[in-house]
């Protein structure tokens, strides 16, 4: 292991929550605009974030509420040190020669666990709903989201985000373009991942007063905070690096996790909210539909 | 204990963090509340500053009372202002904050709001105009910047009085107690 | 008699043939008003329910007949067929006031009897909760008496901002004070 | 002497001492059944690596009682599970009726099944066969009168799979003359094709109904809740194994895995066990959908233990050597995460005398242990990564995409997705959440109820960062009983042809980043503030006794909305239609067979008359 690969290792996460956390400014900037209003500046989220920080006082319900915040940061950073990050010349590969996708698939849902039990011992019921109701969407969107990496390994016969990534060698022979039904399931499915409009079940400030974290003032709304741009970070990466060939340098890295980004917000901002059952089988239509496609004409 | 405060108080990164960074929470009191949606949406548009509604006491910053206080409620925005965490602010708004308003001699609103929770800044008018809050807020930031809206430091010092007001006009004192 | 009211007049022929001591008064088109004694008035209500076609409940009122010594109880019925508003008045003594709960007969009626009893101190029989309402724990004289001094009450229990004590246009204050003119408003004519 | 049979003439000696013995004092019986079962499995350790045989002659019948790697494998989770189990029953038999019944029934059953392990032929097999079945029913049965559905279900069920079992032998006698397993893989070929169909379809009858196949389960999630849980324990974790252990012995020892030569293959698997790997995906995802919905802890267990014997299933029918070892290290997963969730409810039963999500809740403070236990538990069930979970459904995952079986692979990770529903429902309704009044006194289970589990949550930690030994003990039984070639694996890292995947890092990763999340997150600030059960965000709002704050009750309210169309249907419901159907039909028979001696009479004259008018016909 190099020295620079733990470089890497200790900086990616600060760079990725800023990221995250830039994004999410510059969607709150976004939606102003389509709202015809100024909006706050793009980096308001990271004002948030110190102000959450230097927050004097934190109430605890007990253990598994302390240890909730953390074992999510914790999942979503394991999460990224298995993702490949920049694959140019100066590559970041951090740990993901040492796992794949499904790995991947599965380190990500540690952290939602972790917070869903940091949630429940709360006591507040409004937090078990929100999370019954995440839980219900994330069986809802995973299928497209599976469909769509199956079509990804058996189609390169690899189940390595390096060798998906090493196949994408040119523009044309991107995912989106050769594999444009994966995409579409997997867009589908990153639509609820993020939980942009049409699928805020879980937060749903007015309905169960922001759901999961209801209970969460302080310091840990703060690094449930970082946590929330953190993975919105690695989901991005890790689509660019399925669908959009990978990153060759951090302004490559940039433009195409940010034009990933736009996807959800530009559908979510002019959408109301689903119900959650909706949601849910919103994801077993359409998008499974198209998966399934892909699937035959992967298997042909 | 007071010099840790006092630290807090005065950093200066930490107060400008607060300062534009205002999460209000969306707790409805009185005639004001409609108000409030004025202020936040596409006309006057808080967002710019900061502010920010949240759906709940323990995230939030800035407690709203908009408008009179009826004993009942009291009761919940005293338990409500007790579960935010601290630094936080309360901001009054409207006459009926101040002085008991057009409620002035009603048997069941309270007439003054700093006698039972540490205020910050009052607004005025029946009601105030989005204009008029947007201004609060400013002058509250202001506040912030100097580190002079200590209000809920002011509460954690003379909570005996407090109490004592608010034990005043609520009868049957049945609240958890307030322990930092 | 005016020929619009021939409805009303049925009604009212209707119910004194039931119950002969019940004052009726046709007020106005659509409007009835019925005097009615205490004692039995479960049974007066539910033959307008039942036979009458009064199904709807509409409200219960009370006024403080302070100088008679009274309180007067009012249900407003609503019959839904004939389009009439029946509204039944009871009298019952200030000092001993009580009277039987209609909430088997409208489940809704209770919510109203808990307010009356909680502003007035009616007695409600057969009422499943009389709990607080709108008030919590309140101990003093229940306030929408007309007996009960709100201001006094106001005085003894809540601290008055200093300028408030005469209850002023302000503005006629701050004239005075710092010599601000007034300014005129246009006046409706 | 031989060991095999020492072994088993000890647990049988030790249930009926037991039994009989005592009856003079609580101590006695569980010390003799306990005392048995640690000497027996000492002498099983010793069995570690050879491979003995035990030949007898019985009513001129060879009996065969061997000992190989397989059988060693699925021994040490008997073994292991049994002592286990046995040490927990200490206490939490305690002070309940029948004890020695119950010691009796669960040494029986234990050595039940080392006998089926052990066996050698057919004979003897289902001979043990029948005996755990029956001493397991006979613990089902331990709550009288409320386990009588329950009772008389598995009965039936069982009974049906004994028979279909019993035909499969009869027929393979028939044709070969000989019981022993031996002649069974050598003559298996000169099989006819519609005779090796007849012998697959009797014997999967046999073995799922124990294994609790899809279509055969539906005995399963009563009989587990009802049975005592320290026997639940191992009934889910190890006695369902049995037909997990038939399903191996059907694919790769009767068939000598040369099932492709007679039939089809589709994806590179033969056709009888593509079939197999269907029914353990869809019993994988509907009993974990019917699991979800689940408001008991056991029943949802139960279900739960259903969908991930599925799994096992479905990695045995892929045949290829990376998803038969994801099956067998998927077993030991079940058996320990099963073994360890079912005795951490037991414990909550225990001390709080339900297992209803809607009546429990918030006791993590009260029960931190258990808590801990059940914590890891789902997390394993669930096969997130950094505990042994994952490796298994890796490995399962690896198999199922390398053969390019991708409809199979979309519903096996569509119910890994849904497991993690049960799981949250699971945890939260009992240790999260609002605490009832009446269990705010409630106290942590003993040690000897908190050592067993502890003991199994350790060891998913240890298999979750270093599989090696048992993946070595793995691909030993694939060399030398199955006869497939084991996949590759290093210290900690599984490999497959698509992709690796390095247990080892993983554990580290997460736990040097959470160590040093949490470090930093715990000496930035100063102590947060412990608030009470009760002080949360409601309006304002003090909440009052009469407030329900445990939001328990129809926990994924939306989620059976949306599937509704697939909860309604139900085998259970089939069976008992069919079965009445059937009742219906046999009083029909009635007509015929109308209990009168005169049209009986008349019936021999008309079937004399039939055989005298065509007897030359028929000559």
């Amino acid at each position: 292991m190099s020295p620079m690969n733990i470089i890497w290792m200790i900086a990616m996460p600060f760079i990725g929550a800023a990221i995250g956390l830039l994004y999410i400014g510059i969607s709150r900037n976004i939606t102003a605009r389509v709202q015809n209003r100024f909006g706050p500046p793009p980096y308001q989220n990271i004002i948030d974030i110190i102000k959450l920080y230097s927050k004097k006082t934190a109430i605890t319900h007990g253990v598994m509420f302390h240890l909730g915040p953390v074992l999510a940061i914790t999942g979503t950073i394991s999460t990224l040190m298995f993702v490949p990050i920049l694959t140019g010349n100066y590559p970041i590969y951090l740990f993901s020669f040492q796992g794949d996708l499904i790995l991947l698939m599965y380190i990500m849902v540690f952290g939602c666990l972790a917070m869903a039990l940091g949630a429940g011992q709360s006591g507040n019921p409004n937090s078990a709903i929100g999370v019954s109701r995440g839980l219900t969407q994330m069986f809802g969107y995973e299928v497209p989201f599976v469909i769509a990496l199956i079509i990804l390994m058996v189609r390169f016969d690899t189940s390595s985000v390096l060798d998906i990534i090493k196949a994408q060698d040119t523009v044309a022979h991107w995912n989106i373009f050769r594999s444009p039904f994966s995409f579409i399931a997997a867009i589908a499915a990153f639509l609820g991942m993020m939980g942009n409009k049409p699928f805020d079940i879980v937060f749903a400030p007015a309905e169960i007063s922001s759901g999961p974290p209801s209970e969460y003032g302080g310091k840990y709304l703060a690094l449930m905070q970082t946590n929330r741009g953190l993975f919105a970070f690695v989901k991005l990466v890790l689509y660019t690096d399925l669908f959009l060939g990978g990153a060759g340098d951090f302004i490559t890295l940039i433009l195409k996790t940010f034009a990933l980004f736009l996807i959800p917000l530009f559908i979510g901002i002019v959408n109301p909210r689903f119900r959650t059952e909706q949601a849910m089988t919103f994801f077993w239509k359409w998008p499974t539909a198209i998966g399934v496609v892909g699937l035959v004409l992967v298997l042909l | 204990m007071n010099d840790d405060l006092d630290r807090q108080n005065n950093n200066i990164i930490a107060n400008w963090a607060r300062k534009h960074s205002l999460w209000v929470l969306a707790y409805g009191t009185g005639c004001g509340a409609i108000e409030v949606p004025p202020t936040m949406t596409s006309r006057y548009d808080a967002e710019r500053f900061g502010i920010t509604g949240m759906a709940t006491p323990r995230q939030a910053d800035v407690l709203l009372i908009t408008g009179y206080l009826a004993i009942k409620t009291l009761k919940r925005v005293i338990r409500t202002y007790e579960q935010m965490q601290a630094p936080k602010y309360v901001i009054g708004f409207g006459s009926c904050t101040i002085n008991g308003g057009m409620y002035w001699d009603s048997y069941n609103t309270i007439k003054r709001l700093d006698d039972y929770i540490p205020v910050d800044i009052f607004i005025n008018g029946c009601m105030p105009r989005p204009e008029g809050v947007i201004d609060g807020f400013i002058k509250l930031q202001e506040r912030i910047a100097r580190g002079q809206a200590k209000g809920w430091q002011h509460y954690q010092e003379n909570l005996d009085w407090y109490r004592a007001n608010q034990k005043k006009v609520i009868k049957n004192w049945t609240m958890p107690d307030y322990n930092w | 008699m005016d020929s619009k009211l021939i409805k009303e007049q049925e009604i009212k022929r209707n119910i004194n043939n039931a119950f002969r001591s019940a004052e009726v008064t046709v007020v106005r088109r659509r409007r009835i008003s019925v005097r009615f004694r205490a004692g039995i008035l479960p049974a007066f209500i539910s033959y307008l329910k039942e036979y009458m076609g009064f199904v709807h409940l509409v409200m219960i009122s009370c006024v403080d007949w302070l100088e008679d010594n009274q309180f007067e109880l009012v249900y407003h019925l609503w019959s839904y067929e004939e389009h009439i508003h029946a509204m039944i008045k009871i009298r019952l003594d200030r000092d001993n006031a009580q009277i039987k709960s209609l909430s088997s007969l409208w489940p809704h009626a209770e919510t109203y009897e808990r307010e009356i009893h909680e502003m007035f101190g009616v007695d409600f029989e057969g009422h499943p909760g009389l709990t607080d309402l709108i008030l919590e724990d309140w101990s003093d004289l229940p306030p929408m008496r007309r007996d009960f001094d709100t201001r006094a009450f106001v005085a003894e229990t809540f601290e008055w901002r200093k300028g408030r004590e005469d209850a002023q246009d302000v503005r006629q204050t701050i004239s005075a004070r710092y010599g601000e003119t007034i300014p005129e408003f246009k006046k409706d004519k | 002497m031989n060991t095999i049979p020492l072994i088993l003439l000890l647990l049988f000696g030790s249930a009926l001492l037991a039994y009989f013995v005592g009856k003079i004092n609580f101590v006695l019986k569980v010390g003799i059944a306990l005392a048995g079962l640690l000497v027996s499995s000492y002498f099983f350790l010793t069995l570690y690596g050879l491979s003995e045989k035990f030949i007898f002659h019985l009513a001129g019948f060879e009996l065969t009682w061997q000992i190989n790697s397989l059988s060693w494998f699925f021994g040490m989770l008997i073994f292991g599970l049994g002592i286990l189990v046995a040490i927990y029953s200490t206490v939490y038999m305690r002070g309940k009726e029948r004890v020695d019944f119950y010691c009796f029934a669960l040494c029986t059953t234990i050595a039940s099944m080392f006998g089926i392990v052990v066996s050698g032929d057919l004979l003897s097999f289902f001979f043990f066969w029948e005996i755990m079945t029956w001493s397991s029913f006979l613990l089902v049965i331990y709550y009288r009168y409320e386990a009588q559905t329950a009772g008389i279900k598995y009965f039936v069920m069982s009974a049906i799979g004994a028979y279909s079992m019993l035909i499969a032998i009869l027929m393979i006698y028939a044709r070969l003359g000989s019981f022993s397993f031996q002649a069974l893989s050598a003559g298996w070929q000169g099989f006819s094709l519609g005779t090796q169909i007849a012998i697959i379809i009797l014997f999967v009858m046999a073995f799922g109904v124990k294994a609790a196949m899809m279509p055969l389960h539906t005995w399963a999630p009563e009989a587990y809740a009802i049975s005592p849980s320290s026997f639940t324990s191992l009934f889910s974790g190890v006695l369902s194994k049995m037909g997990i252990y038939g399903f191996v012995l059907l694919f790769y020892v009767f068939s000598a895995g040369k099932l492709s030569a007679s039939f089809v293959d589709i994806h590179g698997t033969s056709l009888p066990g593509y079939i197999l790997a269907w029914f353990g995906a869809l019993s994988a995802l509907i009993a974990t959908l019917i699991a979800i919905v689940q408001d008991d802890a056991k029943k949802l267990l139960a279900y739960s233990s259903v969908g991930q014997l599925g799994y096992i299933i479905l990695g045995l029918g892929l045949g290829s050597s990376i998803g038969v070892s994801g099956a067998l290290f998927h077993a030991v997963n079940h058996t320990i995460f099963k073994g360890m969730l079912f005795l951490a409810v037991g414990a909550v039963f225990y001390r709080t005398g339900t297992r209803k999500f809607s009546e429990l809740g918030g006791l993590i403070s009260r029960m931190p242990y258990t808590f801990f236990v059940v914590l890891l538990g789902i997390i394993t069930i669930a096969g997130i990564p950094p505990l042994s979970g994952f490796g298994s459904k890796w490995l399962i995952y690896e198999a199922i995409i390398q053969k390019k079986m991708v409809f199979l692979a979309v519903v096996t990770f569509a119910a890994s997705t849904a497991s993690f529903m049960y799981c949250y429902r699971l945890i939260f309704g009992i240790f999260l959440g609002q605490r009832d009044e009446k269990y705010d006194d409630v106290k942590e289970v003993p040690w000897a109820m908190r050592g067993p589990m502890l003991l199994l949550s350790l060891f998913t930690i240890y298999l979750g960062f270093y599989p090696y030994h048992l993946l070595n003990l793995i691909a030993e039984v694939e060399k030398t009983v199955l006869g497939i070639h084991p996949f590759a694996y290093g210290q900690s890292v599984l490999f497959s042809r698509f992709g690796s995947v390095d247990t080892m890092t993983v554990m580290n990763v997460v736990a040097v980043v959470f160590v040093i999340v949490f470090v930093l997150f715990s000496l930035l600030y100063k102590r947060s503030r412990k608030v009470g059960l009760k002080d949360i965000h409601t309006s304002g709002e003090i909440p009052g006794e009469e407030i329900n704050l445990h939001y328990a009750i129809d926990f994924y309210q939306p989620f059976s909305r949306g599937v509704g169309a697939v909860l309604k249907r139900s085998a259970d419901r089939l069976y008992m239609n069919f079965a009445s159907n059937m009742e219906g039909l046999f009083d029909m028979m009635r007509y015929i067979y109308t209990g009168n001696g005169q049209t009986y009479v008349m019936y021999v004259i008309v079937f004399l008359a039939f055989v005298l008018a065509f007897s030359s016909w028929l000559i």
